[in-house]
């Protein structure tokens, strides 16, 4: 029987609204996988009510990270634990990053916008350690909301910025640094997460070309574990489209399953 | 230990907890978290006769204390469930309670007689209540002579007994329940959601892809219990009450006035484990008591009336 | 400075927030707290036509993000207001409504004619709606045909606009509302408290001396928006919304699906200077996206219907 | 205008369930006087809605202290403040203990049990330093339950415990020893604050000794400051009883006044 493990806040940094927490969590760890995610109740209280979906930033043996931007009211909450105080955490849930076939030899692009970029990190180190070569595309509308790319340069992994204002790296959307960097070369995948626009064009792009891509989706979370049905995203099927949901199918997608409705 | 058992009289349960439709999928979707022969029975998620698409997203908004919801019923449809979820929840030690939807009651009496022909089923709860499918957010629970048609024509046909599951939704909940009792149900269970709605300032849209949604969780448990009060009070067969149940003594508190089981709904969501959890916690309250049945409790508030 | 005025036709507010009734007592009791040329207006708690004890307490209990209160219409009766309390109000800049009470048709009726004899009076709200004064929680404003009687019987005698505040207890208020119009309102308000209830389980008792209260606060915001939508579309009669009203953005989702003005109830009670904030954040709402008039968002919302 | 301050914990002692806190405010300092109370929220969110009603414990110029016992959600959320955390307080409210006519020459008996103490070490020091005698009688049901006792022995106030077990002090109730100490003299006047069954006995024994006494009474409050009316209790009218409010006609009244219901 799957408990929900009390994890203990081991380590926290902040950047502005961007936090990183680290968990000691045994359970939580031992079912990680690069795109899975846990479901965090962030109030003691009913107000808020659900818990949040948070994706794994990164895990070891015994701990877990979490990365996130605070959004509203249960990241602000979230965002104010202290270490050595405990989260309510359920999980790992959901279908993660596919990384079968990325070996030695094989490259991985990995595309990410804000705090789209969170499960990007867990899943570079894991390629990488896997021998594939990656290259990560981390795109925010100013060089404040691209506060992890001292971590991925310290880790030493290829890391591209994109600020839309410009202050750091490429000027522009990340899709269109990645547009671009396509017109050099081709790796044998893309794995992405961000905002739904980024996830529609990056999964265009890909189609396009005829790679190979995998989309993590977001949705608002009843549940996360697939009995709520309120996370639904109209995927693929037969001739037509189902309502899929996120929580289990998912979150993370082939470019090619994913239907998007139109505006 | 406090003997939990409950006697519907149409059924014996274990114990007085069982999840709510909708909230507790097909029931296997909660097995890595509980075992279901911890709760008295489970309610699965509410079956059309064929497979449904269900609304479009969002389909969830979270209020203060609260959930909007406006799945639509999406679902598989009778024969796969009988074909995959039934083998699979007969092999559990639960009582099933099919919740049966329907788009006009001709619909609701075909899932009735396909599920009459399969077995592990302990009763069916008419979900008459439903304010998700039709867009203005009506049903026949919110007519005394549309809920007694709907009953008796389900009870004719079934060879189970028949729960109607009354909305909230209403003037008179007492002149409902005894529609429901003049039917033939027998028994009744309630609240299904608040009819609700959410919008989104700067967009200007509804929040929800249906417009209207059902409003569940904490938020709604004092309407919950004074309905559960006045139909406990409007009829004899039993009642099960439902609403914003969180902990054992929520449930409890249930009992209280007047229903002899109770439904755990959106807490699953936020506590998987919820159901078996609040069983737990009514065992212990009784003993800390010195309460010998759980079922002792039932209808005994004292209103000085 | 967008433009904040309010015309309800029967009256122009500068600002679409008022105080709802009972929740703001006879206005004196905030002057340490905000200054009442700041708000739209206020609702005075209801008046019966003589003095009123109220209920036995405890009247309040707390729920999940909401209030259930039983107070019982406490209150000084006519003689009282119109000697002690409207020369105070008269001598602030700002709209007094009145909520008028009444055991029967004929003490509605009593209240307004004798009001009828004062100045500094804008509006009569008629609570036909509040489910703390019968034990069984009902109310005119339950069926059409008693709505329809008792506007129409106030606005016969009434030299002032009448507003009917309506109650969410109902299963149909679009046909509720359209009564009160029938019935000659100038106006409708909703909506009232959501009867509810909340018992101890160590004592076996209810909560409350009154057994059922009224459910408010943010906790019912959801069914108080949908019920304003339903309401709105139904009538043409300007609509007033309140529920759970906390923020500007909340009283602006209450415009968005048509209410003209709005009311701030529980809120106050939590910070006393609620309402003006609430106007000070509406103003600043409409100026950061450029709003010229806060009146244009007034039934925008975009359904899709 | 009232504004509600913001003030900030400058000072926090905590005794299992209960707890002291000290608050940095000028306006509330303001206002203080003996038996007035503060409303105080107790979270950012909806859930607990209501503000709670604590009592001023102590005042300075610019500090004034609570001291309460968690007694369900708000004030267990309360107790887990931090020094350098702010509080949201609306007040001072209320009517306080009347002290005209208490100066030099005349004594003061002063009643608490539980949490009720929390008015009395104010009242207490005020009296003092008006020149009246003091004595406190101090009851818990045990001697975890009367923390304050070497508080008040400290600031030099005469005090006698009374504990329901007899860990500390008199053994029994502490309107036993209250009764135990009347026998062997009168005060000019008592002062009580705890709950009700204490204070109804207590306004007992008073009003059959013919002794003025000045009880604190509690009540579920909607707002604390009038406007609800949801806070009443019955006071003497006439020949009869009118509900009258506590927030704003008290919390403080006269024994002689209040009307005790039948249980
Ligand atoms: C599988 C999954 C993994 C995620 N991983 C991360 C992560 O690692 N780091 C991170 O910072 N964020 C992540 N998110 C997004 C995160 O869950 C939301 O930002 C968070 O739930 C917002 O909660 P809140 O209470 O702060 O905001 P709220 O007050 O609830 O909402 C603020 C705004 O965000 C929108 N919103 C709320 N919930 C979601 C949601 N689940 N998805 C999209 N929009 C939402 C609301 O509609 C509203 O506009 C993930 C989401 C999903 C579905
Ligand atoms: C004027 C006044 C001054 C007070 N001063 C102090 C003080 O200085 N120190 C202190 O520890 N306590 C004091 N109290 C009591 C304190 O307000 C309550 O203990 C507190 O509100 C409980 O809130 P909670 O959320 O922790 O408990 P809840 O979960 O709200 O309730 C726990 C239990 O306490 C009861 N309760 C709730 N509110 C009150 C209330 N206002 N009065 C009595 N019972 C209540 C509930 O019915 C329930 O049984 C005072 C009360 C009043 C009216
Ligand atoms: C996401 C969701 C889906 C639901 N689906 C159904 C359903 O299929 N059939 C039904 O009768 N009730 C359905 N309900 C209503 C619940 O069974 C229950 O009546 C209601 O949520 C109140 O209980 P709660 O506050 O404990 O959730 C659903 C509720 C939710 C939140
Ligand atoms: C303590 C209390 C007293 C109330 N008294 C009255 C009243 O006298 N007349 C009336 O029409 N409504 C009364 N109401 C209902 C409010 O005016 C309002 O309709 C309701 O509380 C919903 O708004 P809210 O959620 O913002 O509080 C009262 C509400 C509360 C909480
Ligand atoms: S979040 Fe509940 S089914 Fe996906
Ligand atoms: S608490 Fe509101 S009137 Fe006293």
């Amino acid at each position: 029987m799957r408990r929900e493990p009390a994890a203990r806040i081991i380590g926290k940094r902040s950047w502005g609204d961007f936090h990183l927490l680290r968990l000691e969590s045994p359970d939580l760890a031992a079912g990680a996988s690069p795109g899975r995610f846990l479901m965090i109740r962030t109030s003691d209280g009913f107000d808020p009510l659900l818990r949040r979906p948070l994706s794994l930033h990164d895990a070891g043996d015994v701990w877990i990270e979490l990365f996130f931007r605070v959004a509203g009211r249960g990241t602000a909450l979230l965002a104010k634990k202290k270490e050595g105080e405990t989260l309510d955490c359920l999980g790992p849930l959901g279908r993660g990053f596919r990384m079968d076939g990325f070996g030695a030899g094989r490259t991985a692009w990995l595309i990410g916008g804000g705090r789209g970029v969170a499960p990007l990190y867990y899943l570079a180190r894991t390629l990488i350690s896997r021998g594939a070569g990656v290259r990560v595309f981390y795109g925010g509308k100013t060089s404040a909301e691209i506060p992890l790319r001292e971590k991925f340069e310290s880790a030493g992994i290829p890391l591209d910025c994109a600020t839309d204002d410009g202050s750091f790296g490429f000027a522009g959307f990340v899709t269109a640094l990645l547009e671009r960097a396509l017109e050099g070369g081709r790796p044998d995948g893309l794995f992405a997460c961000g905002p739904d626009a980024m996830m529609k064009r990056t999964g265009r792009m890909a189609l396009g070309l005829g790679l190979p891509a995998q989309l993590s989706l977001e949705a608002v979370m009843g549940c996360g574990f697939g009995a709520c049905w309120g996370c639904v995203h109209r995927i693929k099927k037969d001739d037509g489209g189902q309502w899929r949901k996120i929580c289990e199918d998912g979150p993370v997608f082939g470019a090619d399953e994913i239907l998007w409705e139109e505006a | 230990m406090a003997d939990l058992s409950t006697d519907l009289g149409f059924l014996r349960l274990r114990n007085p907890v069982l999840t709510a439709s909708g909230t507790f999928g097909y029931g296997t979707e909660f097995l890595p978290f509980l075992d279901l022969a911890a709760v008295g029975g489970i309610v699965v998620k509410g079956l059309y006769f064929g497979p449904r698409e269900g609304n479009p997203p969002p389909r969830l908004v979270e209020t203060a204390s609260g959930l909007i919801n406006a799945i639509g019923l999406q679902g598989v449809g009778v024969e796969r469930f009988a074909a995959d979820v039934l083998p699979e929840l007969r092999r559990r030690d639960t009582a099933v309670i099919v919740n049966v939807c329907g788009s006009g009651d001709e619909e609701y009496y075909r899932v009735i007689e396909f599920l009459d022909g399969h077995e592990g089923i302990a009763a069916y709860e008419l979900n008459i209540s439903c304010p998700n499918v039709k867009r203005n957010g009506a049903c026949p629970a919110m007519d005394p002579r549309a809920t007694r048609e709907i009953v008796a024509g389900a009870k004719r046909r079934s060879r189970r007994p028949v729960i109607a599951k009354l909305s909230p939704n209403v003037t008179d909940i007492a002149s409902i329940a005894r529609a429901a009792e003049d039917g033939g149900a027998d028994g009744i269970s309630l609240i299904n959601t608040l009819l609700a709605m959410a919008v989104d300032l700067d967009t200007r849209k509804p929040k929800l892809g249906n417009v209207l949604g059902g409003l569940s969780g904490p938020a709604i448990k004092p309407v919950a219990l004074r309905m559960t009060y006045q139909a406990a009070r409007a009829v004899k067969i039993p009642v099960i009450g439902m609403g914003g149940i969180c902990t054992g003594r929520d449930a409890l508190e249930f009992m209280l006035v007047g229903a002899r089981a109770v439904q755990v709904g959106t807490a699953n969501f936020v506590d998987p484990a919820s159901a078996a959890r609040i069983v737990r916690e009514i065992g212990d309250y009784c003993d800390a008591r010195g309460l010998a049945r759980a079922a002792d409790i039932v209808g005994t508030l004292k209103t000085g009336l």
